[in-house]
């Protein structure tokens, strides 16, 4: 059945909130500029899964009463199982810098800024880090700055780590025991080799590496369907790019 | 309180003033912006509530800002904020990054009257790093080794919002987005753009109450139609995504923003005036 | 989420919880109190946000309490508190006092995820000087001899109070009374009782959605006709004052409270399970 | 022109409300249980003083829209100039205690409690203390247990103190330099020596002590005929009881 590289990531990033070695996902926010893993949310809820969803900067029925602050409340309380970040660079020891290259604040590219990622990632139980480009230029060795910390010092208090980073090629795991991330699939058409050479940092390869499932018709009907339907009003252009689906005038 | 002019209400701000504004997702006075861009303002010092958007970026563009102080400057779907990377990379503007926590609790911090607040995460970050003005200390309450980010409360001049409308008493109401109260608490003025007014009293109203800031943290309202626009206003306008992808397309360069600015800024008050 | 019934709340209390209350100006659970009393629930911890009414006198009263942190405890027009007194007079209870705005900042730790939050005033009370778990420290952004009070957060086992209404999605409205919201947020569970529940998603609607508590933090609705009384609830009916200065007449002595709980907490149970 | 004790102390705290040698009273707070403060408050705003008053409690139209928090945090914004305090005790250094006699926390006579007096008294512009027992067992040399400080030491933040403490007897000033009461006023049919004989702590008088002004027919209008309106849904026994009135039904 054909798909395209959104609804593949979409299946992915629902199988790894799914992923049953990891803490429950019951309460799940999503970030503004996170169509794809909203998608995966919508997924994983039409499912059937008893996950609560938080979509920031949900026009109606936006779920916060008491502004914007609700969500670092709520994650400060630890009732956020999970969160999504990215990053203009992202290194292997799951540093993330959405801030910019070269000398503070950003003199090389600039970035929009670390929202509030440098929070989050502490006080989530875990994050799935997605960044549809993989190439040396996002995925480098070291981050020029840190915006968000991987691996936090013994006895800094941290209620969980990264857990996997998905890309538009692969998906590597995240261990924060030994700080490096591991190859756990490939995007249909990769090879090792090829991710090798689109990876700035260096990680792990462990046996043979299993291509990504591709979705199957059911998701794939859910995607198309009822999960389009829910996300048309937030995300316009990406429900007419992806799933050619309009909202009515 | 009785409505002041828009331009009356931009005539208060002063030059070096510190501003506090919401992002383009929770009722920024894009109307006030343009005031006080069109009285030409110098050296404002911005605070994102807790990220800035389009309205911060005219402001830059137009001059008159010296400082910006927020988690992030961006335009949403329409990318990266042009006239703010262009300063950033001229040196022409100070930016002292925060993380969005950070922000609303430096403001909670002015509205308990307290001199600071403790969050948790960001050690290790280079955001803490690059804010000399943030201490870290051991938790006091904590095993040894437990250290915590000390913030110190932050209390902008003035405060600019858009609500729906105001009351005959000069309550503001604006519904859920409740860090447009606490910018009201912690500024030391709040100069507030409303579609209109009613009368009556919304805090003698259950439904309405929840959602009004009280007139005591309000020092004065304007009448702006379609204040918020481009940004959207709750249930009553949506967001103008075209107006915005515009604006990132010929702000690109200073020279595309002055030609936007002309025609969007300057040019309906000439027009208005004659 | 389904509502459940008045009693199958209270069963889910177990002895020695915390419990945090509003007072009777905040929209208490008297029926679940009642309930709590019912079923004879022992050594509850209570809290009183900021202030304890009369669910917390009854509470006492009927023998469920072995402590109570609170900034105050009383009856408003009808004077002190029977039971809580003559409790503390025989040491049948440990007392924590506090003052209104600790009982808030306390909770207002929880609710933001960090272990303490700094308090001004209390220096050189004896509030202070009996709270071995509040710290005085250097204020780190003043100047040498600047001393403030660091309050621990404080998160009790269960939240319980009294809403107008909830939704089909479990979202409970009580408008204005926004300490229930921090109540609820600070509680590891809440136990809400309603009026009614209604159909729809008070989320949907931006002049409900402002005085409304998100289901997020409400572990389960039970219905409750007027369930606040006699204490208030915003415009759906008054306080009846006669109810409260019959109850502290018949409560000055442990006969004349049980007296009356016979009539007004177990008797009425009894009646309706004939 | 006959007046009774309530109307003339509520025309006293009017009085010192509007002292223009305090700091300006632009916003007064007023609690739950002060039907005459809260007449007195009613007073200064009839007559056309541009005051704001938070009357907490009120039951419609309540004034706080963050719930109970808003008054403390107001207070530690500064924007309350004014409150109002009592006490089970009240000493000669303006300590209150309206936490009980006896051993800690009121083994002997235990009172409600401190409400938020512990902060109010040290973050509010000015306060004006108001009790109207007037006597030995009130008004102590020293109070058995503090619940809000007079006076604080050196280097602690404080931004006000008592003003003046208003009895069903006299008025007395309060000096925070010193650390003591002045004799103010006396009301009609009082002495020195009877106030000396009703007081357990030592104060000062200078000079002869003039009577307190009677209320002037224009504030008695004032106090039963539109500020009577005002109170009557809050305090009813009150407005019963002072002004004769009883609420519709």
């Amino acid at each position: 059945m054909d798909y395209n590289t959104e609804e593949l990531l979409a299946v992915t990033l629902a199988r790894l909130i799914r992923d049953p070695s990891a803490p429950p996902a019951r309460h799940i926010a999503v970030g503004a500029a996170s169509p794809v893993p909203a998608a995966a949310c919508w997924l994983v809820a039409k499912s059937g899964a008893p996950v609560r969803l938080s979509l920031l900067h949900k026009r109606s029925g936006n779920p916060f009463t008491e502004g914007t602050r609700e969500l670092f409340d709520l994650t400060g309380q630890g009732r956020i199982d999970l969160f999504f970040l990215g990053g203009g660079q992202i290194d292997g020891q799951a540093n993330l810098n959405l801030v910019g290259t070269g000398e503070w604040p950003g003199k090389g590219v600039r970035f929009p800024g670390s929202f509030g990622s440098a929070f989050m990632y502490m006080m989530t139980h875990r994050t799935i880090l997605f960044r549809e480009e993989h190439s040396p230029r996002v995925l480098v060795d070291r981050v020029d700055n840190i915006s968000a910390l991987g691996i936090s010092a013994p006895g800094v208090f941290r209620r969980g780590h990264a857990q996997a980073l998905v890309t538009g090629r692969c998906v590597f795991q995240f261990h924060p025991d030994r700080g490096r991330f591991s190859l756990q699939s490939l995007h249909p058409g990769e090879t090792v080799e090829d991710i090798r050479a689109a990876t700035g940092f260096d990680f792990d390869v462990e046996g043979d590496i299993p291509f990504t499932p591709a979705p199957t018709a059911e998701e794939l009907a859910l995607l198309r369907g009822p999960i389009c339907d829910e996300m048309l009003e937030t995300y316009p252009e990406f429900c007419a790019r992806v799933f050619n689906r309009k909202a009515a005038a | 309180m009785q409505p002041i002019a828009l331009d009356a209400m931009a005539a208060t701000v002063p030059d070096g003033a510190m501003l506090a504004l919401p992002p383009d997702n929770s009722l920024p006075s894009v109307a006030l912006a343009m005031a006080i861009a069109r009285r030409g303002v110098k050296n404002l010092r911005l605070v994102g509530v807790p990220v800035s958007g389009f309205a911060s970026d005219i402001l830059i563009g137009a001059g008159c800002v010296a400082e910006i102080q927020t988690s992030a400057v961006s335009l949403g779907e329409a990318g990266f904020a042009p006239r703010f990377t262009a300063a950033l990379r001229a040196g022409s503007i100070v930016v002292r990054d925060a993380t969005c926590p950070a922000m609303h609790t430096m403001l909670q911090a002015t509205e308990k009257g307290v001199p600071f607040m403790p969050l948790r995460g960001l050690i290790g970050s280079d955001i803490l790093a690059n804010r000399p003005d943030w201490k870290v200390i051991q938790n006091p309450f904590g095993p040894e080794g437990d250290i915590i980010v000390l913030l110190p409360a932050l209390s902008p001049d003035i405060g600019v919002f858009h609500g729906v409308m105001a009351d005959s008493h000069g309550n503001v109401w604006l519904g859920r987005r409740r860090e447009c109260a606490t910018i009201a608490h912690a500024s030391k003025r709040a100069l507030v753009t409303v579609e209109r007014v009613v009368e009556g009293n919304f805090l003698e109203d259950e439904r309405l109450a929840s959602g009004t800031i009280n007139a005591t943290y309000i020092d004065s309202i304007a009448i702006a139609e379609r204040g918020a626009r481009p940004a959207a206003l709750l249930d009553e306008y949506g967001f103008d995504a075209a107006y915005v992808a515009e604006y990132a397309r010929m702000a690109k360069t200073d020279a595309g923003f002055q030609e936007w600015a002309a025609r969007e800024i300057f040019h309906p008050v000439a027009a208005a005036a004659e």
